[in-house]
């Protein structure tokens, strides 16, 4: 509901947006252009994360309009490279000093996250994490909120489908970081917790991994099952070397958190991918009037691209700030987080809301299995989970 | 065992037909060419564009990335790498990494930033039991390729005329001008082979070590590993570097996951250290 | 007790046996030359006694005490100062900068790093000083070393080694490539040597091996062929057959 | 550089302050990149020492101070001595394998030997936080007067004091006679032996204090951003440090500085113009001074001048 009424304000504030210009704006509109810092890794290994959130900022602004509480949002976009913590903590504290930015989103990897989050806390300023998702990172800042997932939230569900469908034995292999190291963890706790066993615990380099020998030693190892996290965009390197392999034949189920296969690269992995069941908060596929018209929206945009779960952060992060903006007519600092804060909506990915305690997410997790709908493939959930916390760390 | 050996095996050929024109240009040209790995990408890409876009079988792809990326080369060397022989090595990695950044961003705008993907037909596909022992069909394509790559460039060494001039060119410019032996145009050509060789070896390398716009960089380590180890003036010499980086590597990972990529470095350090002259002849000089 | 001397000394590459059993005397204050055809492993002997390369068997003494593990720059800190045939200069330094840092050198003074090697006055003026013994202009002293004439260069060469002030200076080939109209600075500068520096010249040049040297060893295939004055050297068959009787001569 | 020149150079260095007030945490990082490429000029550009993997020493030095910060000892400059010591303690050990062969060996040396401590330091997550960084990095006030600020001002003004103190250093050292030397052993290694010089203890003290340099760069971006990650002593780093040096003009300091200013405000204003093709940018600029090949941005300046003059 909140949703329709939020979208007819905005659509409102839109047409008074495109006429305010005529009418000589500045002194009509409300106060000046609500500035948004957003920093996402644009270029480097992890290019694909930022592409997709920055294609759904700008969608959502697009569909919804610019104005929000009277005031128009502003886009800056800035490159983190994805890789050096000091540039993040620049550009944040950049934003906050020069261009008097009203909140920083964006922030592709936790470390990243982690440099920016005292900037947030000294200039008392929303910071809505769009992508990163260690469990940790709304604790570094009283200021940050998280529109993403975290890792322990999506992998306690798939370590619980896997004990119900009798599978005793998982191997588990995870990217060695901390979004990695908190799957591996949270799923060895679920799974042995339930009666089910872990014989072999694999961590691949964040960097230039070559998977193939990982997975050999699965393959030798023969569990059941094979849980497998890596970051986005890597995934269909693990698919690859789970068919050359041959561990299906084998008799190992391929399960994971929705990382492995990513929406984006899904149709590009081909036939291997086809059975993999995973948990994860967004597919593509999820079946709702918001999430038809967004993937309509995104891929009429950004030709090539299918929204993943990383533009589904983005969207909702948008969704926030806009809401909050809105709420507060064109707030800001400590008003506008406290606006932020307890919000619900209907996402395209299903019912969400920013908890008003932690200020992270809590939304539906679904398990999905990747089949092939009208020639290509896709995530289609089978069961749900339904307002998921972060189960803590 | 028997799997992992030829994993390594596999790893370490496909690094070798990725490097070999690398330690070429530098044992031959005394240039070194920090870009070369922006070869590789360009015959990687290009592969993904003929067999996914354009659907024409994997070998004429194979063949295509390797032709295109080794006139890519000749144009390139005529056009720029050639003001820069005899030059500074420092400045020809200005150059060079300066190349990098503008290939990276160019495949970036034409092709997104997003790993490429392939489908393999399906006779190169899956894997086969060979006593007992299951081994990757793909994998195994790749030695046979690249064990005939190798022949055939040893070969064309020793025995053609081009192959002996290139040696003697390699060992001495000055002299091999004095014979009348065209050493511009034998750069040029050989430059070209090099480039054609990263090309096909990035086209190769699609599947098996990914491809995004940041591929140059991320191998640019490796690269460097086998030609400072291997040495630079024969073949055989980073052949078999490539070959014993890609075992320690894959045993590694299979082995002792947990060490990471020290294994590798430390190898590498060992060796250097060890033999640092006997390793490379000509490079050395600045 | 002779200035330097060798006993068996032995080098080889490989297989080669560069320099065989060579045992040399040079007294103090002695006037010596060693000549040899080409590749009879002068240049390997005199790196060996510099210390750029190590013997395989063999002693090389200083002054009577044995030097042969010793580093080359320890054997220089001992009086043992050479010249190379194939000029080793500093193209970036002026010949005032590069014999300075010779001076500085040889007063230990290199590791040095707070007081500016401009503020040590005195051995600037010295490094000036012996510059202009051998003739250099002022401007010649200021100019970078790569603009200098290859005569010039090959004086610079030989004063490098003088700032350090040898007891004993090995000079490769002195004159080696010096063109004619240049070549009798470099002679001066050889015939100027005090009388308290032991010198061992190497050179192809028989005019100027002959009106110097008063005692000459004749190297062929790394070993010593003869030995002895001048004058017996010229008469010697041994060595006109397979040296001096060639066509190479001068 | 005639002092005329060289009073401008810092006092426009200075002048940031006031004429780019928010933009002080680009410049004080920039200051910083000039400490970390002054500190390559003095072993690639002085000793002739070719190096690929001085991050190692930036690394340590970041990882040691924030490590000392992080367990309650916040006082910066402790924590840069600190830094120097231990980064100058790496030189001195590593420097015997690095100065065993030429210039390749060298180069593969020094990277390996970075990918390796780069490799330790993420395998030691309960040390070194891993992949993740180190968190909990407080700093106390400089002097105990001034507090690191959101604008940067503290940061700035730090490390541009520190870059100073150390440029005079380095400038006393490479025009003293130990300085001379290393100039001879990077003009004509094979001569210096023979002019009595223990070659290697030169080039082993020089490496010590080049990897000292490093070291305090590190601690001084440790402590301005209270934070340190791997990519501290990443490949890219070393090589981003040489390719600022090439850039500014090797073996002149204010060359080194010139290039780490001059590539880091390129690389900010290129990749806030164009987020996603500011490489591009770069690349081209790089190619092109590569091809003019005047020995840098500096040789570049000084041909120019010479040109009008």
């Amino acid at each position: 509901m909140q949703a329709r009424v939020t979208r007819r304000a905005a659509l409102g504030a839109g047409a008074a947006a495109l006429i305010a210009p005529a009418l000589a704006a500045p002194a009509l509109a409300q106060g000046r252009p609500a500035r948004i810092g957003l920093i996402l890794p644009m270029t480097g290994p992890f290019a694909s994360t930022g592409r997709q959130v920055e294609a759904a900022v700008r969608l959502y602004l697009r569909q919804r309009g610019e104005s929000f509480g009277g005031r128009r949002l502003e886009i800056l976009l800035r490159d983190d490279t994805g890789t050096a913590p000091e540039v993040t903590r620049r550009l944040a504290q950049e934003l906050v000093v020069r261009d008097k930015v009203q909140a920083l989103a964006g922030f592709g990897l936790t470390p990243l996250a982690f440099a920016a989050a005292p900037v947030a806390t000294e200039a008392k300023l929303p910071m809505v994490v769009m992508a990163a998702a260690t469990s940790a990172i709304v604790q570094r800042s009283p200021f940050i909120l998280r529109t993403s997932f975290t890792l322990p939230q999506v992998t306690a569900p798939i370590a619980e489908w896997a004990l119900r469908e009798r599978v005793q034995t998982a191997a588990t292999l995870v990217a060695d970081y901390a979004p990695g190291l908190d799957a591996e963890r949270v799923f060895k706790a679920r799974f042995t917790g339930g009666g089910g066993r872990v014989p072999l615990e694999l961590r691949t380099p964040l960097r230039n991994p070559d998977y193939a020998p990982f997975l050999q030693r699965v393959r030798d190892a023969k569990p059941e099952a094979l849980f497998i996290f890596v970051p986005s965009g890597e995934g269909a390197a693990v698919m690859k070397q789970f068919a050359e392999r041959g561990l299906a034949e084998a008799g190992v189920r391929l399960i994971g958190t929705g990382d492995v296969v990513d929406d984006d690269l899904l149709n590009d992995m081909g036939r291997p991918a086809l059975g993999a069941v995973t948990s994860h908060h967004y597919s593509a596929a999820h079946d709702s009037p918001e999430n038809k018209a967004y993937v309509q929206g995104f891929i009429a945009a950004n030709p090539g691209m299918r929204p993943n779960f990383m533009s589904v952060g983005g969207w909702d992060g948008m969704q926030l700030i806009a809401e909050a903006l809105q709420a507060t007519g064109g707030g800001e600092g400590e008003a506008l987080l406290a606006a932020m804060k307890g919000r619900s909506w209907t996402s395209p990915r299903g019912p969400i809301t920013i908890d008003a305690e932690t200020r992270d997410i809590v939304q539906d997790v679904y398990i999905r299995r990747v089949e092939e709908r009208d020639g290509q493939l896709w995530n289609i959930e089978f069961d749900r989970l339904p307002a998921m916390r972060d189960p803590g760390t | 065992m028997l799997t992992v050996l030829l994993d390594g095996l596999a790893a370490g050929m496909l690094l070798f037909v990725l490097s070999v024109g690398l330690s070429v240009t530098l044992g031959l040209m005394n240039f070194v060419n920090l870009a070369h790995g922006a070869f590789g990408m360009a015959g990687g890409y290009l592969c993904v564009v003929l067999l996914n876009r354009l659907g024409l079988p994997f070998l004429a792809c194979l063949l295509a990335a390797a032709l295109c990326t080794g006139l890519l080369g000749l144009a390139l060397e005529r056009l720029l790498y050639r003001r820069l022989y005899g030059r500074d090595h420092l400045e020809q990695v200005l150059f060079s990494i300066g190349l990098v950044f503008i290939a990276g961003a160019a495949v970036d705008w034409l092709m997104g930033a997003r790993q490429q993907l392939i489908t393999l037909p399906p006779w190169l596909s899956g894997r086969v039991e060979l006593g007992g022992v299951g081994l990757g069909v793909y994998r195994l394509f790749l030695i046979a390729v690249c064990t005939g790559l190798l022949l055939a460039l040893h070969l064309g060494l020793v025995r053609t005329r081009f192959g002996s001039r290139l040696r003697a060119a390699v060992d001495d410019a000055v002299v091999a001008r004095g014979l009348g032996i065209p050493v511009e145009r034998l750069f040029a050509v050989t430059f070209a082979l090099g480039s054609g060789l990263a090309g096909l070896g990035g086209a190769l390398g699609v599947e098996v070590l990914g491809l995004d716009p940041t591929f140059p960089l991320k191998y640019m380590v490796y690269f460097l590993i086998v030609v400072a180890v291997g040495g630079a003036n024969t073949v055989i010499g980073p052949f078999l570097a490539a070959i014993l980086l890609g075992l320690v590597d894959v045993a590694g990972k299979y082995y002792l996951p947990q060490f990471g990529a020290f294994g590798i470095y430390t190898a590498m350090v060992a060796l250097l250290i060890l033999r640092p002259q006997g390793l490379l002849a000509r490079a050395a000089a600045r | 007790m002779s200035a330097l001397a060798t006993e068996g000394l032995t080098r080889d590459f490989g297989g080669f046996r560069a320099v065989a059993d060579v045992s040399l005397a040079l007294a103090e204050g002695a006037r010596h030359a060693l000549i040899g055809p080409n590749g009879a492993g002068k240049t390997t002997l005199v790196n060996l006694l510099s210390g750029a390369l190590r013997p395989s068997a063999g002693r090389v003494l200083l002054g009577g005490a044995e030097i042969t593990a010793l580093p080359q720059h320890a054997r220089v800190k001992r009086g043992l100062a050479r010249t190379f045939q194939v000029n080793q200069l500093f193209p970036d330094l002026t010949p005032e900068g590069a014999v300075g840092l010779a001076v500085l050198e040889r007063q230990g003074l290199t590791g040095r790093w707070w007081r500016p090697a401009a503020a040590h006055a005195a051995e600037r003026e010295e490094a000036r000083a012996l510059l202009a013994g051998l003739r250099f202009s002022a401007a010649e002293m200021r100019a970078p070393t790569r603009s200098l004439p290859y005569g010039r260069q090959r004086l610079l060469e030989i004063a490098l080694a003088l700032a350090l002030r040898p007891r004993v200076l090995l000079l490769d080939e002195p004159a080696a490539g010096v063109p004619p109209g240049e070549s009798r600075a470099v002679l001066e500068a050889v015939a100027a040597l005090p009388r308290s520096v032991t010198v061992l010249l190497i050179e192809h040049d028989m005019d100027l091996v002959f009106r110097f040297a008063e005692r000459i060893t004749v190297l062929a295939q790394g070993a010593v062929l003869a030995e002895g004055p001048p004058a017996a050297i010229a008469r010697d068959p041994a060595v006109r057959a397979v040296y001096l009787g060639g066509p190479a001569h001068g | 550089m005639r002092p005329a020149l060289e009073a401008g150079f810092w006092l426009l260095a200075l002048s940031g302050f006031w004429l780019m007030p928010e933009q002080l945490p680009l410049l004080g990082q920039a200051a910083i990149a000039a400490l970390f490429v002054l500190s390559l000029d003095l072993l690639v550009g002085y000793a002739g020492v070719l190096t690929l993997g001085h991050a190692a020493f930036f690394g340590l030095g970041a990882y040691g101070a924030g490590l000392l910060a992080q367990q309650g000892w916040g006082e910066p400059l402790s924590g840069l001595l600190a830094a120097a010591l231990l980064a100058g303690l790496l030189g001195l050990l590593t420097a015997p394998l690095v100065l065993r062969g030429g210039d390749l060996p060298a180069l593969m040396v020094t990277l390996g030997l970075s990918l390796m401590l780069g490799e330790a330091a993420n395998k030691l997550p309960g040390l070194t936080g891993g992949a993740d960084g180190l968190l909990g990095v407080e700093i106390w006030p400089v002097l105990g007067l001034f507090r690191f600020d959101l604008h940067g001002r503290t940061a700035f003004l730090y490390a541009l004091a520190v870059l100073f103190l150390l440029f005079l250093l380095a400038r006393r050292i490479t025009a003293s006679p130990f300085g001379l030397a290393l100039r001879g052993i990077r003009g004509n290694a094979r001569r210096m032996p023979a002019l009595g010089t223990p070659v290697r203890r030169r080039l082993v003290a020089a490496y010590a204090l080049s990897a000292a340099y490093a070291g305090i760069a590190g601690a001084l971006l440790a402590q301005t951003t209270q934070f340190v990650s791997l990519d501290a002593l990443s490949f890219q780093r070393s090589a981003e440090g040489l390719l600022m040096l090439v850039l500014g003009g090797l073996g002149a300091l204010y060359g080194a500085m010139l290039g780490a200013i001059v590539f880091t405000l390129a690389h900010h204003l290129l990749s806030e113009m164009s987020p996603l093709f500011w490489q591009f940018w770069i690349g081209l600029a790089l190619v092109g001074l590569a091809l003019a090949g005047r020995g840098g941005l500096l040789g570049l300046g000084a041909a120019l001048l010479g040109r009008r003059a």
